[in-house]
């Protein structure tokens, strides 16, 4: 960490606050005002025109008792658990790339890795549909071939699970309620985070030559390695990228909203916060009661980050 | 340094086990993850009919549609000029400051800093559905509209608290005696910045620089919203339409995102190596 | 790390690209300072007149800006407190406090001993108050000041228009039918009072309509429409719904050539109607009934 | 060494690519300033983004541009799902074109700050339609629908001038239809339309091709289905009204569910659900899940014989299909039909449609005398005649001869009112019920879908959800009636100020039956929210 400065030298290098200026008066103009305007609007009943009604705690007492927002934390859970898994693949790669004899195959896959990045995501989500459409998409054809839908099939009717799976009519995996949560969760399956990657195989570098040799001596296999050697070290990274992710989940509802629409598709299952916070803005053109539902999600985001701090602390 | 050392030793340690497991686990994920580029390539040079009848493998070369590109290019060209202005400048707005933030924040604990990098760290968690309308007229009240400096400003503040991040945990990584030699000779702050940091750190500012770049590249909803003349529209605002369409062209819409994209493959191409270097050396400690 | 060679000054490429972007995109910028955003906005009014018609016209913070700032001579100071008054009722944003100071002008308003147009609308608004701006509502105090306005000021459209919403306040209450009979009959004299055109026809509309809502006498809301439209209504809304019900109504009531004429009144007006078909069918059926199918009764 | 190269091409293709772009800016910024003297540009917005409309507009602007060489006239299309975002920014930010199309994300307090009232417009002859049998008329009256969808009706005046209509119907891929049935004629009853729909499913099968009967989508599904439900409950609204009333009336079905006198399994009501359910069950499975374009491509693609779309998408249609299209109105349920002609009247009436692709003037346009001038070379019967012939779309001018092509969508005057729909209204007067409604649907129309199960998803949540809304619509009618209290205030002093003014007078006249109107419908609403409550 930075070291700690006297009072007195402090002073003497009082222009080194000219240094922070910039920065803060952009923030200031650009991230906070919006921020505040969003408290400031919290207290109103505000359409999103000019009229408004000062309204005080209003908002968020009808926040308290609307159930569909608290609900949508259900599947956020969810959604950030899964996070926790789709962190291993982005691990694996870099952990696999990093013990490839030659330095050239190393460049060359980080190359590709980093390739996808400027795909537009639009052409992603494009894909995505298409992927899940029910008659002539990827998925049912893959199950269809590979015979795993009869074998779907026999399973529902072993759970009786009302005929998710039912033979000979195709499975929608968006339009069923009970199939939208794993959907969300296979979306964008090889999980493959280019700057995760890349970020953890700049944590394995810096591994000494010697750890490795010492392992070597204690006969330990490529598991052992990787759990003792390895992983610890790149552990602040995972940490790191995992905050950025549950942080991204938490806020997001792009996906949701273009894969399923304003009401979270059938069943309303695909309702996350941010979903609902624009649902309510722009659909129901509450936008007060919108912010309020921000303040109660910023909320919720600092105090997962901070217990994430205080609580997953590891040492350097 | 150390980085090929610790290969070589790697090397030493698996040399018993061919790479020939790893290559085959690496190239089925980086296929997949490689799909969406291939598709996007394959799909421009078909018109609906043809993606529909086959959608997966690419036409004959004789049945491709070159003309997708054409309608791409005609729609995307007029708004290149523009989008390189805004996303340059604002890389280099976004950087500038930053380095100066971050070396604020690195070089001494100074007064208020234990209290400015929470208050910093906060935004990042703001969630930001309902500011379009508030941050809209903040930009109206700096009279701003229809000018490309409020989306210059706005690119820079965007990508602002995520590159004082990263820079100040690698600034902290250089150590303090280099800093004091540049202080004996006389260096101000400034000069050490320029002389000490930036060469230093040469590849980390190249990576955020490429990351802030690709955000306001695709950006759309801004642009439309800000700017008035169509002839100041950036390529995201290009893109929007084609996605707007009721029946889609997909091959297209495909083509466009291609040509839209190829800037930014080009620069990738040449700055690769330090884009990955950058990322590469320690980026990040957390 | 070891110590690099020297001060890094040979380093052109970085400082050179860094500092020509910086310079450039300056330059740039400043051909673009200055935004083309030409609209001119709604020009501020100035008079009081000016004041009322920006007021009717939604743009309720400029006429109460131009209320507090207008110069007047001593004797227009009435008008101005009025304008204040019935603009913060919809000052943006709009808060409790507005509300409470607007109540505050109105009473000393009408307190006055002079009964001029100021304390008129002032009662009025008081009543209005009462009636939809406090929660929970009090529409026993809005009743009195209806009532004074009528005993005071008959005849002034402003005071007749309280009638109609005395009409509403009383009978689409949480009351018995029995309680709401009562108040029916005590409400029916009130009509003999009215002396405006647009006070009766408010008042006979609403009481209609109370009849056939309530289903409470098909031969009172068919008398009070049939008053109503003797007012003439100019609202086509209004109108076209008020003849349908007349029809309906005389038709029930057996008055077939009432219904005849009204069904033709509408059929003439009202040809792009969404109604127009059924209401021809309907008159068909009242002329010779055995051509009707027996479930369009 | 060699990346230190590949590194400084880089850079230096960056600066390079960068100063050109500097330059064209600067030299357009010097081009744009020193042509602007002389030349007026007007700029009009609108979110028809489907095929023939933005080529036909251009045409119009380049016709007015050569009778007025003065002028620039600018389209400006935006994408539908930003329109709201876009148009809000731009008229706080005074940058707002001069006329922009009214409807999506309007309200009528953002119409009377940002908009110019119309009246002068409304009342005088265009003189665009010199020479023709319209020259005299007022504008008002050369439009089919009297200019009713540009009126305002909470500020008493004309703010929106339609070039268009639009109405919902039934297209036929014809060539298939030929080869399913041996004839080309569409079917004329619900009936026809599901024997039609089962041997198309059989023909299918037959030639093992991938065919639907009807293309489904989350867009396109609800506008045959809404329909077809609304058709078994127009003898229960008839039942409903108590004498004197007559026709829909959305708080009074809201009243009447409350008080229990219909239900979810009043007869009528599951039968509409049974006809919702049917008709899905010839449409693609999980249709559910896919949108607007998705269902349009299938339809373009010969995957579906037919399709249930507005006149909007028809030429969209026209010039992706390789086929030739029949159209004709959604088929009802005949009446005799054992089933579902118990509970019907029969084919929905049109007469009272009105205009679409309203234009509006915004109050901030320097330049609004030409603006209005642009308005009116839009509304003329020639351009008119233009508009129908180049896009397709409906016409809005009356005594204009249509195309075939255009012919079936002009909409039908002969048909009686629909009955409630599944959410009760069609629009959104009951979001909530909306919402309940939207996402228990694949109970109700999916494969394994079925109406007694849909119906037991919905009912717990539907009467609170009424109440939800009813309070929401309260709520609006309060604002409005607070909000009137002041420009009632304003209109009857200035009335009262000067007695002989008949205009004045006239229009605190209008504003106290439309004040009251509302009024009414606040005190009814309020009313059937205490009975509710006190249940």
């Amino acid at each position: 960490m930075s070291n700690s400065i006297s009072k007195r030298k402090a002073l003497h290098e009082w222009k080194l606050y000219l240094f922070i200026v910039p920065a803060l008066l952009l923030l200031l103009t650009f991230s906070y005002l919006p921020a505040i305007s969003a408290i400031y609007h919290s207290f109103f009943r505000w359409t999103g025109g000019d009229s408004k009604e000062f309204i005080g705690l209003k908002n968020f007492q009808a926040a308290l008792s609307d159930s569909i927002f608290w609900d949508s934390f259900i599947l956020i859970a969810i959604l950030v658990a899964s996070n926790v898994v789709k962190l291993v693949p982005s691990i694996v790669m870099a952990v696999l790339i990093h013990r490839l004899k030659s330095d050239r195959w190393q460049y060359w896959y980080r190359v590709g890795v980093v390739l996808p990045m400027i795909v537009p995501g639009l052409v992603t989500l494009f894909i995505w549909k298409f992927f899940f459409d029910p008659t002539h998409g990827a998925l049912n054809q893959f199950l269809d071939i590979s015979g795993l839908k009869t074998l779907l099939v026999h399973f529902d009717q072993a759970l009786h699970l009302g005929g998710i799976f039912s033979e000979g009519v195709p499975i929608s995996w968006l339009g069923e309620p009970a199939l939208i949560i794993p959907s969300l969760i296979i979306w964008g399956f090889p999980w493959i985070g280019a700057v995760g990657v890349l970020i953890y195989l700049a944590g394995l570098q810096s591994i000494g030559a010697e750890i490795y040799e010492a392992a070597e001596l204690d006969g330990a296999n490529s598991w052992q390695r990787f759990r003792f050697v390895e992983f610890p070290l790149i552990m602040t990274q995972v940490r790191l990228s995992l905050v950025m992710l549950i942080i991204a989940t938490l806020q997001g509802y792009g996906l949701q909203f273009l894969l399923l629409g304003p009401d979270g598709g059938p069943g309303g299952r695909g309702m996350v916060p941010g979903l609902w916070m624009f649902n309510r803005a722009f659909l129901a053109g509450e936008f007060g009661y919108a912010c309020a539902l921000g303040i109660f999600l910023f909320a919720f985001i600092l105090g997962l980050t901070v217990l994430n701090n205080r609580y997953v602390r590891v040492e350097k | 340094m150390n980085a090929t050392a610790s290969s070589k030793a790697s090397v030493a340690a698996s040399r018993r086990r061919s790479d020939l497991p790893k290559h085959f686990v690496l190239i089925l994920l980086l296929g997949i993850s490689l799909l969406p580029f291939y598709m996007m390539m394959q799909i421009s040079l078909k018109d609906n009919q043809a993606f529909f009848a086959n959608n997966w493998l690419p036409g004959l070369p004789e049945t491709w549609q070159w003309q997708n590109y054409l309608y791409a290019i005609r729609l995307i060209l007029p708004y290149v000029v523009n989008s390189v202005v805004v996303s340059v400048t604002a890389t280099a707005g976004c950087l500038a400051t930053a380095i100066l933030g971050a070396y604020f924040f690195a070089r001494y604990k100074m007064p208020f800093s234990s209290l400015l990098w929470p208050a910093f760290l906060l935004l990042m968690l703001m969630p930001s559905v309902a500011n379009i309308v508030p941050l809209f007229s903040i930009v109206k009240s700096l009279n701003l509209l229809n000018s490309l400096w409020a989306l210059i400003l706005l690119g820079a503040a965007g990508g602002l608290v995520f590159s004082i991040y990263v820079l100040r945990n690698f600034i902290e990584e250089i150590p303090q005696d280099i800093f004091e030699a540049a202080e004996i000779d006389g260096a101000s702050h400034f000069r050490q910045i320029i002389n000490v940091v930036i060469p230093m750190s040469g590849s980390i500012i190249g990576t955020l620089a490429i990351l802030t770049f690709l955000n306001t590249w695709n950006d759309f909803l801004m642009p439309l919203i800000v700017l008035r003349d169509s002839e100041i529209f950036t390529i995201g605002v290009g893109l929007i339409y084609l996605n707007g369409e009721y029946v889609k062209e997909w091959g297209q819409i495909m083509a466009a995102f291609f040509v839209a994209s190829l800037p930014l493959i080009i620069i990738f191409l040449f700055m690769m190596k330090l884009f990955i270097r950058g990322l590469s050396a320690g980026a990040v400690k957390g | 790390m070891k110590t690099p060679r020297g001060l890094p000054f040979n380093r052109p490429r970085y400082q050179i690209a860094a500092a020509a972007a910086l310079a450039v995109g300056l330059v740039a910028g400043w051909s673009h300072i200055k935004p083309s955003g030409d609209g001119a906005g709604t020009k501020r009014p100035t008079t009081l007149e000016g004041a009322w018609q920006a007021a009717a016209a939604f743009l309720f913070n400029d006429a109460n800006n131009t209320f507090n700032a207008a110069r007047l001579e001593p004797s227009q100071e009435r008008e101005r407190e009025l304008g204040k008054a019935v603009t913060l009722l919809n000052v943006q944003p709009r808060t409790v406090e507005n509300i409470a100071k607007a109540r505050r002008i109105f009473e000393t308003l009408s307190s006055g001993e002079d009964h001029d147009e100021p304390a008129i609308f002032s009662d009025y608004y008081l009543a209005r108050i009462y009636e939809r701006y406090e929660t929970p509502p009090e529409p026993r105090k809005a009743r009195t000041y209806y009532l004074k306005l009528l005993e005071k000021h008959a005849g002034h459209p402003v005071a007749e228009f309280g009638a109609s919403a005395m009409v509403l306040m009383a009978l689409y209450d949480n009351i018995t039918p029995e309680e709401r009979g009562r108040r029916f009959a005590g409400l029916e004299a009130l009509g003999a009072s009215l002396e405006t055109s647009s006070g009766r026809r408010d008042y006979h509309l609403n009481m209609g309509n109370a009849y056939i809502d309530f289903e409470a006498s098909r031969e009172k809301a068919l008398n009070h429409l049939l008053a109503a439209d003797a007012e003439t209504i100019s609202l086509w809304q209004v109108e076209s719904a008020t003849w349908i019900s007349i029809a309906e109504l005389a038709r029930d009531e057996g008055r077939d050539d009432l219904a005849e004429a009204y069904y033709k009144r509408f059929l003439s007006k009202y040809r792009r109607d969404n109604r127009h078909y059924s209401i021809e069918r309907r008159l068909g059926a009242l002329k010779n009934p055995k051509n009707m199918t027996a479930d369009e009764r | 060494m060699r990346d230190k190269i590949l590194n400084a091409i880089g850079m230096a293709l960056l600066g390079v690519c960068f100063a050109v772009s500097l330059v064209r800016i600067a030299a357009r910024q010097f081009s744009r300033d020193e042509q602007g003297g002389d030349h007026v540009t007007i700029r009009f917005a609108h979110w028809q983004l489907e095929n023939g409309v933005r080529s036909t507009l251009d045409q119009i602007a380049a016709e007015y541009m050569k009778l007025h060489p003065g002028v620039k006239v600018v389209q400006l299309p935006i994408p539908e799902s930003i329109y709201t975002n876009w148009l809000v920014t731009q008229l706080v930010g005074e940058t707002a074109p001069d006329l922009i199309q009214i409807g999506i994300g309007m309200t009528d307090e953002r119409i009377a700050r940002f908009f110019l009232p119309l009246d002068d417009l409304a009342s005088n002859p265009n003189p665009y339609n010199r020479g023709t049998s319209l020259e005299d008329l007022p504008l008002r009256a050369t439009l089919f629908d009297g200019m009713e969808s540009g009126y305002v009706s909470t500020l008493l005046e004309y703010y929106g001038v339609p070039i268009s209509g639009a109405s919902v119907r039934m297209y036929y891929n014809l060539e298939l239809l030929e080869q399913i049935t041996g004839a080309g004629t569409p079917p004329e009853t619900y009936e026809e339309l599901v024997s039609l729909a089962k041997e198309t499913q059989a023909y299918a099968q037959r030639k093992g091709v991938p065919l639907v009967p009807i293309a489904g989508s989350r867009y396109n599904a609800p506008m045959i289905m809404q329909r077809l439900f609304s058709s078994q409950t127009q003898k229960l609204v008839e039942r409903l009204n108590p004498p004197g009333i007559f026709g829909e009336d959305l708080i009074r079905r809201a009243d009447d569910y409350l008080d229990g006198r219909w239900s979810l399994d009043s007869e009528e009501v599951r039968s509409g659900f049974d006809l919702m359910h049917e008709v899905g069950q010839y449409m693609q499975p999980g249709f559910i899940q896919l949108q607007r374009d998705d269902a349009t491509l299938s339809f373009v693609q010969g995957r579906a014989l037919m399709i249930s779309t507005g006149s909007w998408d028809a030429t969209s249609i026209r010039q992706q299909a390789s086929f030739r299209i029949g159209v004709s109105t959604i088929p009802f349920p005949s009446t005799e039909s054992r089933v579902y002609g118990r509970y019907l009247l029969g084919e929905l009436s049109e007469a009272g449609t009105n205009g679409g692709v309203v234009f509006g003037i915004t109050r901030g346009s320097p330049q609004a005398d030409v603006a209005k001038d642009f308005l009116r070379f839009l509304a003329s019967q020639r351009m008119n005649q233009l508009w129908t012939d180049e896009s397709g779309w409906i016409p809005a001018v009356v005594g204009i001869k249509v195309t075939p092509d255009v012919a079936p969508f002009l909409p039908v005057t002969v048909g009686y009112l629909p009955g409630i729909y599944p959410s009760i209204a069609a629009g959104g007067t009951f979001p909530s019920l909306n919402r309940l409604v939207g996402i228990n649907l694949h109970r109700l129309v999916g494969a394994t879908g079925d109406t007694g199960a849909f119906i037991n998803a919905i009912k717990p949540g539907y009467r609170d959800a009424l109440i939800h809304d009813l309070r929401r619509n309260h709520r609006t009618a309060l604002d409005i009636s607070q909000r009137s209290d002041t420009q009632f205030g304003g209109l009857a002093w200035t009335a009262l100020a000067q007695p002989n003014d008949v205009k004045a007078a006239a229009r605190m006249n209008a504003f106290m039956q439309s004040a009251s109107m509302n009024d009414r419908k606040l005190y009814r609403i309020r009313h059937s929210l205490e009975k509710a409550e006190v249940q």
